[in-house]
């Protein structure tokens, strides 16, 4: 994406702005079944008078919405796709900017079968390998999502082609999968915000995380739809959502949520400044 | 099992609270599927009781028609009507995705056929009788029909009631065309999926309740009104 | 002339009911029609009031108002109502004053003894009082035409000689043409002036009614004439 | 609408191809979906029919939940029965949570009322008569049963047709309990979900159209049945 | 003695319809109802067949066996088949082979001139086609308790004068006792040897039948005889 940051216009803090219009921002599951958006929203809203829907649908329906100039604004976490999709021109000129990550974690049964606490705790590639050595159960998103993509980078990087009865292709959203992955007993990957929302009801723990090379890294970007799909596509929204995501006032509200909740920050803000 | 008595627990708290997003959502729910059976009953009544009396070429094809649209799939439903409102859609200067407006056509897509099939079905056997009777007794056509709905207004309630049904615990049209916006679109089958995929299953079960209360009050409604017309 | 009938033929599937050759049926004539079970005399009743269609031949009426030809069923319906509505309806189509209506429906109720009934659920009657409210709803709106099919089978000796004293004076006063189909042959006798005979769908014999019956000229109604003295 | 276009263009393909993965999950889809409607029918309609004709306390109610259960949302039916079937919940050792078998009980939940509730709609006008008929000619109960069945064949036909839209059509349920696992219980409507969340819309409108021409066939074959039949 | 009706009391909702004394039904006798429209007459049949419950009071019959109590209806049911499927039906229910099935039902269809009409579709016949149907129907297992409720009001004179003959020999020559409800009292000479005369839902006389019609001994009976020589 493009280095360029300009300071946002910070708004009088004098009192809300006059509602002028809305923006569609289609975003993935996790930033909005996390309680993110619902948190950061309002303030918005309550700034620039831009009125948000959000439609939280999978990664890949996002950019699909974008290409067809559904949506105004883009919050995903599918780096190459998304930089295929500012490749090809469905992305305003400014293009794509970096907001924020979390991470992924891998999590399995109490038992851990495979061995995977001990012996890669924070290692995502064996964690794999070994998961595909004992053939315990693994549960694939297997949807195109952005979580699937990464667990499919990983095998990629792990040189492995898991295939067979233990390797599950459920496509359902994150929260059906963890929940299926303690059903089944078995292992899968997940981001960190829905397994804290989710898997305080499962017998499921975290058997790897925080891999030092960054492999499990959860990078979110924001895109602006390119305004010239069609004249209905909101460009002025768009430019002020993009912008105002990016404000250092932004992120560092975003710095700050989930705090309460989880005792920790649910997403580390890393825009380009 | 817990989750399920925590949820019908829940269920009456939140009834008992009064909350006001709950309170819209249930609003927004029974406005949307109200409107879509409305509008379905007006289209599918009529077109029913004449597919039940009349006799035309084609009639065969044009009801086989009709059976299989009553096995459209909620998604499909939504996905066509939202590619057809879509902003590059032919009516996408309308602007009307992610408005109720657009739930509610995506619901008629999918509860007119129902509401057809079952009055047809209704309507065939008795029509013939009600029908020569307004004849002979100097009613016109629309006098006829309304001497029908007069009729078999039980049969024809029940119909409408499984309509009603259909829309109001119906979310992938919903879904897809709504976008379950929070206060904007979001209605009670849309929460209870989001709910449920945020693992959060007792509440998503209360809200079900809540639903299925709703559902007993107005079918308690119709079937009193029934008992007092019937029998 | 009331109405005249051009070489009507029916047909069910391959099945010929009615093949008639052309008949006259002259104004504020009351006319019995005769013939063994499925002749075809209610179909001809039907095709007459219009609630049937001639497969060829039609029928030609003096006056353009179908509103003003009516038919009294062999099994008549009733609508979900008070006998009193059910008297009532075919008035509430003419959009008469709710006065009006009332004073009619008290007058026909009283003629069939039928006021005692008023209030109750038409079609919990039993047979004979269901005929008999069938008969009041059709004579409502003084019809120029009454088409009666066996109106008097489920009604009992005082009753029926009530209404065939009820026929003859709304024939005499109004003006009113009757069809009537009855098997019973001294009622025809009673009642009628002109006659059908009908056999296998064929007009057999037609002609003044006590004529015939004292006379017959075809072998057919002689042999069916007969029939009624076994009985 | 290209969409839309490609999306039916891509259906007949599809059809054409034999991709065995696709046959594999239309294979499923009829097999859960038979399977809920063949067992729902021998729950619901033996229930419907009696509650057409037999009388007792309680039964006002009894048909209120009936009629509320017609609106239960697909999701809560697949997650209480999941919540039942789960590990830790009572039926845990079954071990039945994602597997076909699951996604069955749970459309049994949903496809039992409906059929229950339009049957009992339809028997109610018409029971008593063949009820009445039945005893007099000496049958017995279950007699009596079957011959309601084979009376109402056709309006019960289209009752069960109604259920089997409404479980082939529906994706809540048995995306819940069967976890659309591919190769395993993954059905036409969870894979329209799932390409849908792809972005993949014209493929998920080839599958929609790939679902409608099976419930086409299959209520062409029944309609068929009931021409023959009927008239 | 066939049965006994012990003092029967059957109310409507505040209706009472029928308030009879006791009377006995001697085996093999031909017992005339008579009585005005809405006396109670086909009320007491549906009692006595078991298909309607008295309020109070009870029916004691000399054989405990349902089967061989049979009614003809005042509008009878046709089943959805053919003629001669209608008549053996009550001869599969008793697991008549096919053989003896097609003898009897030949037999009778011969009798009542129903052998053309034998494949027609039986509820689409005529008035009186259809009580000739259900005579047969009734007739064919030869009960030994027969109930009929004005089995001849839509059937032609010379038809009418065969089932009398019928009846008649099938009492003479099976013993079946016959209860015949009628408007018609030339035909209870003719046919009956007791008499019921109800009026009102009361009993108002009982006693042989040719001696009640020639002397009466209430005011009731008289005035309602005398209503006939009106006619
Ligand atoms: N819808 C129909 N389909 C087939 N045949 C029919 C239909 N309606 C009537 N018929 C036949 O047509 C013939 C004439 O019927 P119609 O009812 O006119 O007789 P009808 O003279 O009124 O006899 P009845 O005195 O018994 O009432 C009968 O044989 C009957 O079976
Ligand atoms: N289900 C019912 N509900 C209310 N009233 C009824 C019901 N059935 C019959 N009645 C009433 O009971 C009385 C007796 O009816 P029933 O049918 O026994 O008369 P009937 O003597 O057979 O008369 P008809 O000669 O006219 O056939 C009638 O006044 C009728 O209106
Ligand atoms: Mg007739
Ligand atoms: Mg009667």
């Amino acid at each position: 994406g493009g280095g360029e940051a300009e300071a946002p216009e910070a708004p009088e803090a004098e009192g809300p702005s006059e509602i002028q219009g809305k923006i569609i921002l289609a975003t993935t599951t996790s930033t909005k079944d996390s309680g993110l958006l619902d948190y950061i929203l309002p303030e918005f809203t309550y700034q620039t008078g831009w009125e948000v829907d959000v439609i939280s649908v999978g990664s890949g329906e996002a950019m699909a919405m974008g290409e067809a100039g559904e949506a105004d604004v883009l919050l995903v976490h599918s780096p190459k796709d998304e930089a295929a999709f500012v490749e090809k021109g469905h992305a305003d000129a400014d293009g794509r900017f970096d907001v924020m990550y979390n991470d992924f974690v891998i999590v399995g049964p109490a038992d851990d079968p495979a061995g995977v606490k001990a012996a890669a705790a924070s290692d995502a590639i064996a964690a794999f390998t070994a998961i595909m050595e004992k053939e315990a159960t693994f549960i694939s998103r297997g949807d195109n999502s952005g979580t699937h993509k990464k667990e499919l980078s990983i095998w990629e990087k792990a040189g492995l082609q898991p295939a067979g009865e233990w390797y599950v292709e459920a496509a359902a959203g994150m929260g059906d999968v963890i929940t299926m992955a303690d059903e089944k007993m078995g292992y899968t990957i997940a981001d960190r915000a829905t397994w804290l929302a989710v898997g305080g009801n499962t017998q499921l723990q975290i058997v790897s995380e925080k891999n030092p090379s960054g492999i499990l890294n959860n990078q979110y970007g924001v895109i602006c739809v390119n305004p010239e799909k069609n004249e209905l596509i909101n460009a002025d929204g768009a430019k002020a959502f993009q912008n105002w995501i990016l404000s250092a006032e932004t992120q560092e509200l975003i710095g700050t949520f989930g705090t309460e909740e989880f005792g920790a920050p649910l997403f580390t803000p890393n825009a380009a400044k | 099992m817990d989750v399920i008595s925590a949820g019908i627990a829940q269920a009456f708290r939140l009834i008992l609270s009064g909350d006001q997003e709950i309170v819209g959502i249930i609003g927004l729910s029974l406005f949307v599927s109200f409107s879509s059976v409305i509008l379905s009953t007006c289209l599918g009544m009529p077109v029913g009781i004449l597919l039940g009396t009349h006799s035309f070429r084609g009639k065969g094809v044009v009801l086989r028609i009709i059976y299989t649209f009553m096995s459209l799939p909620p998604v499909i439903a939504g996905l066509t009507v939202f590619l057809i409102l879509m902003r590059r859609g032919p009516l996408g200067y309308l602007q009307l995705n992610y408005t109720p407006t657009a739930m509610i056509i995506a619901q008629i897509c999918l509860v007119t056929p129902i509401i057809i099939g079952l009055i047809y079905n209704l309507v065939r056997e008795k029509a013939p009788v009600v029908n020569r009777l307004g004849i002979t007794l100097g009613a016109g056509r629309l006098e006829i029909m309304f001497l029908m709905i007069r009729e078999m207004r039980i049969g024809l309630t029940a119909a409408v009631v499984s309509g009603f049904g259909r829309a109001i615990s119906e979310v992938g049209a919903v879904m897809i065309v709504g976008g379950n916006i929070k206060g904007k679109t979001r209605v009670m089958t849309t929460y209870i999926t989001e709910l449920k995929s945020m693992g959060d299953y007792s509440r998503a079960i209360a809200i079900g309740i809540v639903l299925l209360i709703i559902a007993f009050v107005i079918n308690a409604i119709l079937y009193n009104f029934q008992e007092r017309e019937g029998k | 002339m009331e109405l005249e009938i051009r070489k009507l033929v029916r047909d069910y599937g391959t099945k010929r009911v009615l093949d008639l050759e052309s008949v006259t049926i002259e104004k504020g004539t009351r006319t019995a029609i005769i013939g063994p079970n499925g002749a075809g005399k209610s179909t001809l009743l039907n095709i007459v009031s219009r609630i049937d269609v001639a497969t060829e031949g039609e029928v030609v009426y003096e006056s353009e108002d179908p509103r003003l030809v009516t038919q009294v069923f062999q099994q008549p319906y009733m609508l979900r109502t008070s006998v009193e509505r059910n008297i009532q309806y075919p008035l509430r189509l003419r959009n008469w004053p709710e006065e009006g209506m009332k004073k009619r429906s008290n007058e026909l109720m009283e003629d069939l003894g039928l006021l005692d009934l008023r209030h109750q659920k038409a079609w919990k009657l039993s047979g004979g009082e269901t005929q008999k409210v069938a008969l009041a709803r059709a004579l409502s709106f003084q019809p120029s035409l009454l088409l009666l099919d066996e109106p008097t089978a489920n009604i009992d000796p005082a009753t029926t000689a009530e209404i065939e004293e009820m026929l003859l004076k709304i024939n005499r006063e109004e003006g009113t043409t009757i069809l009537f189909v009855t098997h019973n042959l001294a009622q025809a006798r009673r009642v009628c002036n002109r006659l059908l005979f009908l056999d296998k769908g064929k007009l057999v014999e037609s002609g003044d009614c006590q004529e015939i019956l004292q006379n017959p000229k075809e072998e057919k109604t002689r042999r069916f004439i007969a029939g009624e003295l076994l009985i």
